[in-house]
């Protein structure tokens, strides 16, 4: 008996189902809809349009707002369109030579890691395309972005004589765990994403660092909110990640007053449920939130927030800085301030990207192209030894997609501008 | 499993496999996983050391070696008034009795007598909710089961509880273990009581297993040896605790007349060579032919005392078994 | 966990033709101590140099082989730890990685610069050329004693209920490495550890031991395998000598039959806290030799997954064996790094990357289908609990020998072995 | 070479720096209700997964260390029932109208429900049975069971991409579906109660109590209880083990796939491959807190873990929720070894 009963609910479910999906599409509530096809998510990095994500709260994209120094105060944009091409003028010659890069290419981390990846194939095919007689290799390491397994990818890499330069690594603490690896051997160590500021206080000679540091990053944007946004009091909210934790360090010392003990917060990599960090903001009504962190939990942080009623300005920086916050965040994501040392990409170069990898570019991908375009110039210009190449790079300047590129002693970008966007 | 408390650890499960188990395999060395069919290696602890073939040498070295503050023929082990309550049920009920050094004793009994939760009593498995345990002069009151065993009374088990991954010899020498003082630091660092303790207990052992009569499977698994053997090898590891008193708990059980008979001999053998002797038996047979004085309980009550021919006349025990053949009782 | 063993799948020891383990035990345990040694030293010199020999195949691609083994050092340290804990006395341990985090932290915190309590530098009591030596046995210390604090209040609960409170443990170890921000950096971790400053020349002014040292075949990942190798001998040799004792006997006692142990005169507390506290400290070890490697130490290093992963090269390899857990724990540590980067494989092309981006999909289904055909392990165990007893391993061979038909050669050792008995 | 060690600077003893953890008290207090609620909320979603984690183990003794992933299953489930259903992923609330949103919240929930439910037999079938017919130690079947763990995890993560052309699983969480705007109904003490909550704890305590009846109260509830107590004798009375065993693991499975929905309407980007492990360890405590083997004692260990974690991370700070969950753990554990209702299956022993 129970049998048959159960049988049965089994087919009446089946048959609603059924009944129910041939309603067709239901629309959403708020200004966006179900089933329209529009070009949703214009992602800031890239200014280029998903094709496959579905649209996420409407029309919404991250949007490039304006380019700030350390101070907060505006600078004018420098990108465009005299950019050097990794092209160059299709003469180079050159054998045998490639580039390593290294960073996460599996596991949980792996988004980053391809980002840039990506970036450096596109640069490398308008390269290789152009120049017959220097075919450039790529050569892929996968630390899957664990210091211990980067310490046993470094020596491969070094022992490579091909390997003339590196892109990476791609996270903060693989590099401190690696850096000697590569200072020792004298490799050019170029990285694209690794943002902890301590990196070039090692005294390695061999690194360069292709954007801007946490230590700029975070006393700009907090000048920035306190000066030309006008906010009075921010919570800082960061996760447990390396980035995070420094981030919200100097974004909280560049505060100062502004930033508010009481609804500092801390959150882990993974969570989803923010529910008592949000009543915890929700009670000192800050004017904005800072989040230093990445957006798979800024995200969902978000939208609990304004379910949680709290209308406060959402600011947060690159972790989040992605296409796919926008989608998951929907509306709540709308109005949201993010601060990035990355550079918008440029239409054209979104759609080469696109066309090339399927997917819209993510954060890095256009430091990613920007650093291969630099390693590609040295080499097109008759560099084969590590020596060589780290001296290049040492006295390069040039503009790039994103910025203008010098470096100091240090390894340091001279001039070190963050970029402002809005979802909206 | 007799234990309530600690019982529950073990899976419900588990206990049933391992009495299947046992069903079907103890006792035969036949197949192998791969259907090869291999004999055991019989090594026989005579061979590795010769002296061992000669049985009054075993029966020296098994014999026990600690002093003992009971005279023979006094009071070993007393019950006093030890009363075992489970929630509303009274398993014993004031209960009082001695077993007196040197004596082989039978505790005997209807099912659901209260026989197994007097030996628990004092075993130590459950602690008397009423009364005292004495033994060898001083009260057991809330010693640990281990210490217990170390005060000197050793016992086996119904359901055969053997390490059975453990061999034969290994089995006792935990036994001998209980007697040893080495721990990790010695052990560690292989000091010389380490040394003088591992060549004791292995001499100990194997005189040990030639004794109860199972010394030609020494280097055997325990769940490998036939099920008599698992049965003498539990004797074996009881005795390799020296103790004072050793408590058999339904050695017999599942046993032919011949192995019967056989364990009759060992229980004379253990009690010869100095032991004192529990022994808690269905088997009136051997009951009767083994022990010196029988107890017997009914409901959680002694309802007799004596020597066995006493016990056999005795109106309220032929009562409490009546209508029942002996050898049914079980 | 009171687990009764099972008869159906191992293979009983006593039938000795049954494999060709089984008959290479006999042979080995009835051989005398120096042939043993004239067998053993050279296989453990073969095992030294395999990094650096370059074996076409066995050598991995995408990252350095002598790297890989010196992960493998320390993984194998773990597995034979967290094998006293789970094999030896059946105590079920999901947190094992605490232990490996409590110890790679001591290490840390007293000799990195990030740290407030660091102990190096001028005016400190450790010299920075020998902090990392000092600090190990710190390390270990410490790592026993937390296992003495987690241990003493919960050995007491059942299996199930231990294996659930141990995984708390090692989570809250994690977390409050994470969340301690002011003292282990939290996220940011701790980076500079200090490591073995050896053998400084003007190409190599790390040393040895340093992370810069890449060049050449004998790198720093080997002379790291090289230090773990010895450091797991000195580990088998302590953990065999408990295994061959009271305490090796008592653990396996408690694994059959808690109770039975006990009423047997075992004082299974005791030695069930010694298990634990042992197998902390030796996890504390690994995780100390793993700070110096690395030279860099974070929280996330020291999840669950590990853990989980720790067991799980106990019971591939077979728990209870402690050469079996050295090769789980190779297995663990080398597979995915044998796929990654790799090309071709004997001639067939393979896409390495792609599998070893799925290795957990495949781990996964190995572990599942190795459950259901060898529960056991690759090696099962096949303890030896006494310490004396060799010329019983003697005879079983001469017997087993006598039992094939070739009689004889034995019955010199047998006498022998009956002196060395009775002194 | 310098020397090993000074012992000056040691002596000195200004090295050791000790850091403060703060305590929020007054935060507590003020927000006592509300997190109560909350908590409860949290708590009635691990109660039910605990549930199964509970009853594996009293009929099996078997710690289904995969559980956390059927529960993963089951927000995946629902998911796409709603997908089927026409709805599409988006970052906005649905505004359907409360009947209709009843009835499609409830559908999902059956979705989840068979989805997670057929999964945990399948798993019994092709994981678990094999090992039960050659006796394996219960070692064997934890390590089946996170090897299963393993397999459906990165088969979310790796091959059901390739299977629904991208649209579920995958390495990011599933863009949300929200079919309930988050709004407060009323108020308790001060606390705001919302609509989600009210959904939550409801349905929990509906689920709660049906599966309480049934075990208690039903013909095929006796036969868990009896196999649990004792499989051999129950095997003689004529109950077949292996229906009893199925029929424990599809409930189990079944209430995962319903606190996934529930668990879903709280934090709509949780369904990601990675999603069910933490709460399934929570689960698991809460298990093994009530008394594990215990149907009431998961109930109530699911609740008490919600609320605790809750007031923890208020008093501590976030950070610390985890650690306040697992210290718990252990120190009830301390003081009430078998948990606080012990650990007998439902009232097989009142």
């Amino acid at each position: 008996m129970h049998r048959r009963s159960m049988r049965a609910a089994l087919v009446l479910v089946a048959a609603a189902t059924l009944t129910l999906a041939a309603c067709g599409d239901k629309s959403a509530g708020g200004s966006g809809s179900g089933s329209e096809s529009s070009s949703a998510a214009t992602s800031g990095a890239s200014g280029s349009s998903s094709s496959s994500a579905a649209p996420a709260g409407g029309d919404l994209a991250i949007n490039p707002l304006v380019q700030i120094d350390i101070d907060g105060n505006e600078v004018e944009a420098s990108t465009g369109t005299d950019a050097v091409s990794p092209a160059g003028d299709g003469s180079a010659t050159c054998d045998g030579v490639s580039v390593a890069m290294a960073g996460a290419l599996t596991g949980p981390n792996a988004a980053l890691g391809l980002n840039i990846l990506y970036g450096m194939q596109t640069a490398l095919k308008e390269h290789n395309d152009a120049n017959a007689n220097c075919q450039v290799e790529i050569k892929q390491f996968d630390t899957e972005g664990d210091p211990q397994k980067a310490t046993q990818v470094a020596p491969q890499i070094v022992s490579d004589a091909s390997v003339i330069g590196l892109l990476g690594p791609a996270f903060s603490g693989e590099t401190k765990a690696t850096g000697t690896i590569f200072s020792q051997a004298g490799l050019l160590s170029l990285t694209a994403s690794a943002t902890n500021p301590d990196l070039t206080a090692n005294g390695w000679t061999n690194f360069f660092r292709g954007l801007a540091n946490d230590a700029v990053q975070g006393p700009a944007v907090a000048k920035y909110l306190t000066g030309s946004a006008g906010f009075s009091t921010v919570c800082v909210v960061k996760d447990n990640s390396d980035y995070g934790v420094g981030l919200a360090e100097t974004i909280t010392e560049g505060l100062g007053d502004a930033a508010d003990p009481s609804c500092a917060a801390d959150v882990k990599t993974g969570d989803k449920d923010f529910s008592a960090t949000v009543q915890l903001i929700a009670g000192a009504e800050p004017d904005a939130i800072f989040y230093a962190g990445y957006y798979a939990e800024a995200a969902p942080f978000v939208a609990q927030l304004r379910e949680g009623g709290v209308e406060a300005a959402f600011v947060s920086a690159d972790g989040t800085n992605d296409p796919q916050f926008v989608d998951q965040a929907g509306s709540a994501a709308e109005g949201a301030y993010l601060s990035c040392p990355c550079g918008p990409a440029p239409e054209e170069f979104a759609a080469t990207y696109e066309s090339e990898h399927g997917q819209v570019p993510g954060v890095y991908s256009v430091e990613g192209y920007d650093l291969m375009t630099i390693i590609l110039s040295g080499i097109d210009s008759g560099i084969t030894d590590r020596a060589g190449l780290v001296e290049y790079v040492k006295n390069y300047q040039g503009q790039g997609l994103a910025r203008e590129y010098q470096w100091d002693d240090n390894g340091e970008l001279s001039s070190s501008l963050i970029w402002m966007y809005e979802v909206g | 499993m007799t234990d309530p408390g600690s019982a529950r650890a073990g899976s419900h499960f588990d206990e049933q496999n391992r009495s299947v188990e046992d069903a079907e395999d103890v006792g035969s060395d036949k197949d192998l996983p791969g259907g090869v069919t291999e004999e055991p290696v019989i090594v026989d602890v005579a061979d590795v050391e010769p002296e061992l073939a000669d049985p009054a040498v075993v029966a020296e070295r098994v014999a026990p070696t600690r002093a003992i503050d009971t005279a023979v023929g006094a009071d070993l082990l007393e019950m006093r008034d030890v009363t075992m309550r489970f929630g509303g049920l009274v398993a014993l009920d004031s209960v009082s009795f001695s077993i007196r050094r040197g004596e082989i004793l039978g505790l005997i009994g209807p099912n659901g007598a209260g026989k197994t939760t007097c030996f628990n009593a004092m075993t130590g498995v459950y602690r008397p909710s009423d009364g005292q345990v004495v033994f060898d002069g001083e009260p057991l009151g809330k010693l640990k089961r281990n210490q217990i065993t170390r005060r000197g009374i050793a016992r086996t088990f119904q359901n055969i509880r053997l390490f059975s991954e453990m061999t034969a010899l290994e089995n006792v020498v935990v036994g001998t273990d209980a007697r040893h003082r080495t721990s990790v630091p010695g052990a560690t660092f292989r000091t010389p009581r380490h040394r003088r303790e591992e060549h004791d207990a292995i001499e100990r052992a194997m005189a040990l297993l030639e004794f109860v009569g199972v010394g030609a499977r020494a280097t055997e698994k325990a769940r490998n040896l036939p099920y008599g053997d698992q049965r003498r090898l539990e004797i074996a590891r009881a005795l390799a605790t020296e103790p004072k008193l050793l408590c058999l708990d339904e050695p017999a059980a599942g046993f032919n007349p011949a192995e019967k008979a056989a364990l009759m001999d060992l229980i004379r053998k253990i009690r010869a060579d100095g032991y004192t002797v529990l022994l808690i038996e269905h088997d009136m047979r051997l009951v009767m032919g083994v022990t010196d004085r029988i107890v017997v309980l009914e409901f959680g009550k002694k309802i007799a005392e004596g020597q066995p021919a006493e016990i056999r006349e005795n109106p309220a025990v032929i009562a409490a078994y009546l209508g029942v053949p002996d050898d049914a009782t079980a | 966990m009171s687990t009764p063993v099972k008869q159906t799948s191992a293979t009983p020891l006593g039938r000795p033709h049954a494999g060709v383990g089984d008959r290479f035990r006999l042979w080995w345990n009835a051989q005398s101590r120096p042939a043993q040694w004239a067998f053993g030293v050279p296989f453990i010199l073969f095992i030294a140099l395999v990094p650096i020999l370059n074996i076409p195949v066995l050598t991995t691609v995408g990252t350095n082989f002598g790297a890989v083994m010196a992960q493998f050092g320390m993984i194998a340290l773990i597995a034979i730890g967290l094998n006293v804990v789970v094999g030896q006395a059946g105590l079920l341990d999901l947190g094992y990685v605490g232990f490996y985090a409590v110890g790679a932290y001591t290490v840390a915190l007293l000799t990195s610069p990030d740290s407030p309590w660091n102990q190096t530098g001028e005016g400190n009591w450790l010299s920075q050329d020998w902090a990392w030596l000092a600090v190990l046995p710190v390390a270990v210390c410490i790592t026993a004693i937390s296992g003495l604090l987690l241990g003493s209040p919960t050995l007491r609960l059942r299996g199930d209920y231990l294996a659930i409170v141990t995984l708390g443990f090692g989570e809250i170890v994690r977390l409050l490495a994470d969340n301690l921000g002011e003292i282990t950096g939290g996220g940011r971790g701790l980076s500079q550890v200090a490591y073995p400053q050896l053998g400084q020349t003007e190409a190599n002014p790390g040393g040895l031991f340093s992370a810069g040292n890449v060049a050449g075949r004998i790198n720093s990942g080997v002379w790291w395998f090289w230090l773990s190798l010895v450091l797991i001998m000195v580990v088998l040799l302590f953990v065999g000598n408990l295994e061959r004792s009271r305490v090796g006997r008592a653990w396996v006692a408690i694994r059959e039959d808690e109770d039975a142990a006990e009423i047997m005169g075992v004082p299974t507390f005791k030695f069930k806290l010694w298990a634990f506290t042992i197998g902390a400290a030796i996890g504390g070890l690994s995780g100390a030799l793993y700070a110096g490697q690395v030279q860099f130490v974070t929280p996330t290093n020291f999840n669950v997954i590990n853990s989980v992963l720790f067991l799980c090269a106990v019971v591939l390899g077979g728990q209870g064996n402690k050469l079996g857990v050295i090769l789980g724990a190779f297995i663990i540590v080398y597979l995915p790094n044998f796929f990654l980067g790799r090309t071709d494989l004997f001639g067939i092309p393979i896409n390495g990357n792609e599998i070893a981006n799925y290795r957990y999909l495949f781990f996964g289904l190995a572990l599942m289908v190795l459950m259901i055909f060898r529960p056991q392990g690759l090696l099962p165990a096949r303890q030896k609990l006494l310490t004396y007893g060799r010329q019983l391993y003697v005879a079983a061979r001469r017997t087993a020998k006598r039992q094939h038909g070739d009689a004889g050669t034995g019955d010199q050792h047998g006498t022998t072995g009956a002196e060395e008995v009775s002194r | 070479m310098s020397s090993l060690l000074s012992v000056g600077a040691l002596a000195d003893g200004s090295w050791l720096a000790v850091p403060a953890i703060s305590f929020n008290i007054e935060a507590l207090g003020d927000r006592f209700w509300s997190l109560t609620i909350e908590g409860l909320a949290y708590g009635s979603i691990y109660a039910l997964v605990a549930v199964g984690y509970t009853l594996v183990y009293g009929v099996l003794r078997l710690i289904n260390f995969a559980h956390s992933e059927i529960f993963m299953l089951g927000m995946f489930g629902q998911y796409a029932v709603l997908m089927l259903l026409g709805f599409s992923p988006s970052g906005n609330a649905y505004a359907e109208g409360a009947v209709m949103t009843i009835v499609y919240l409830g559908i999902a929930m059956i979705g989840g429900m068979l989805i997670s439910g057929g999964a945990a037999v399948g798993l019994e079938r092709v994981a678990y049975r094999p090992l039960r017919k050659r006796n394996a130690p219960s070692l064997v079947f934890l390590i089946t069971a996170i090897g299963a763990s393993f397999v459906i995890q990165e088969f979310v993560h790796f091959v059901l991409p390739a299977l629904t052309d991208g649209e579920l699983g995958g390495v990011n969480a599933q863009q949300p579906i929200r079919l309930v705007e988050q709004k407060e109904q009323f108020t308790i003490f001060g606390a705001s109660v919302t609509n989600v909550t009210l959904i939550i704890i409801g349905s929990a305590l509906v689920l709660a109590l049906a599966t309480d009846m049934f075990v208690n109260r039903t013909k095929f509830g006796r036969g868990i209880r009896a196999v649990a107590q004792d499989p051999t004798t129950a095997t003689l009375m004529g109950i077949s083990r292996e229906r009893i065993i199925m029929l424990t693991f599809l409930i189990g499975g079944v209430l995962a796939g319903a606190a996934a929905l529930l668990y879903t309407l709280r934090v709509p980007n949780g369904i990601i491959y990675s999603g069910g492990f933490i709460l399934g360890i929570k689960a698991f405590c809460a298990a093994v807190l009530g008394g594990i083997g215990n149907l009431r004692g998961a109930l109530l260990g699911g609740l008490i873990l919600g609320v605790m974690e809750n007031y923890g991370q208020i008093l501590f700070g976030t950070a610390w929720r985890d650690v306040v969950a697992f210290a718990l753990l252990i120190l009830i554990l301390m003081f009430r070894p078998t948990g606080i209702l012990g650990e007998t299956l439902g009232r097989a022993r009142a």
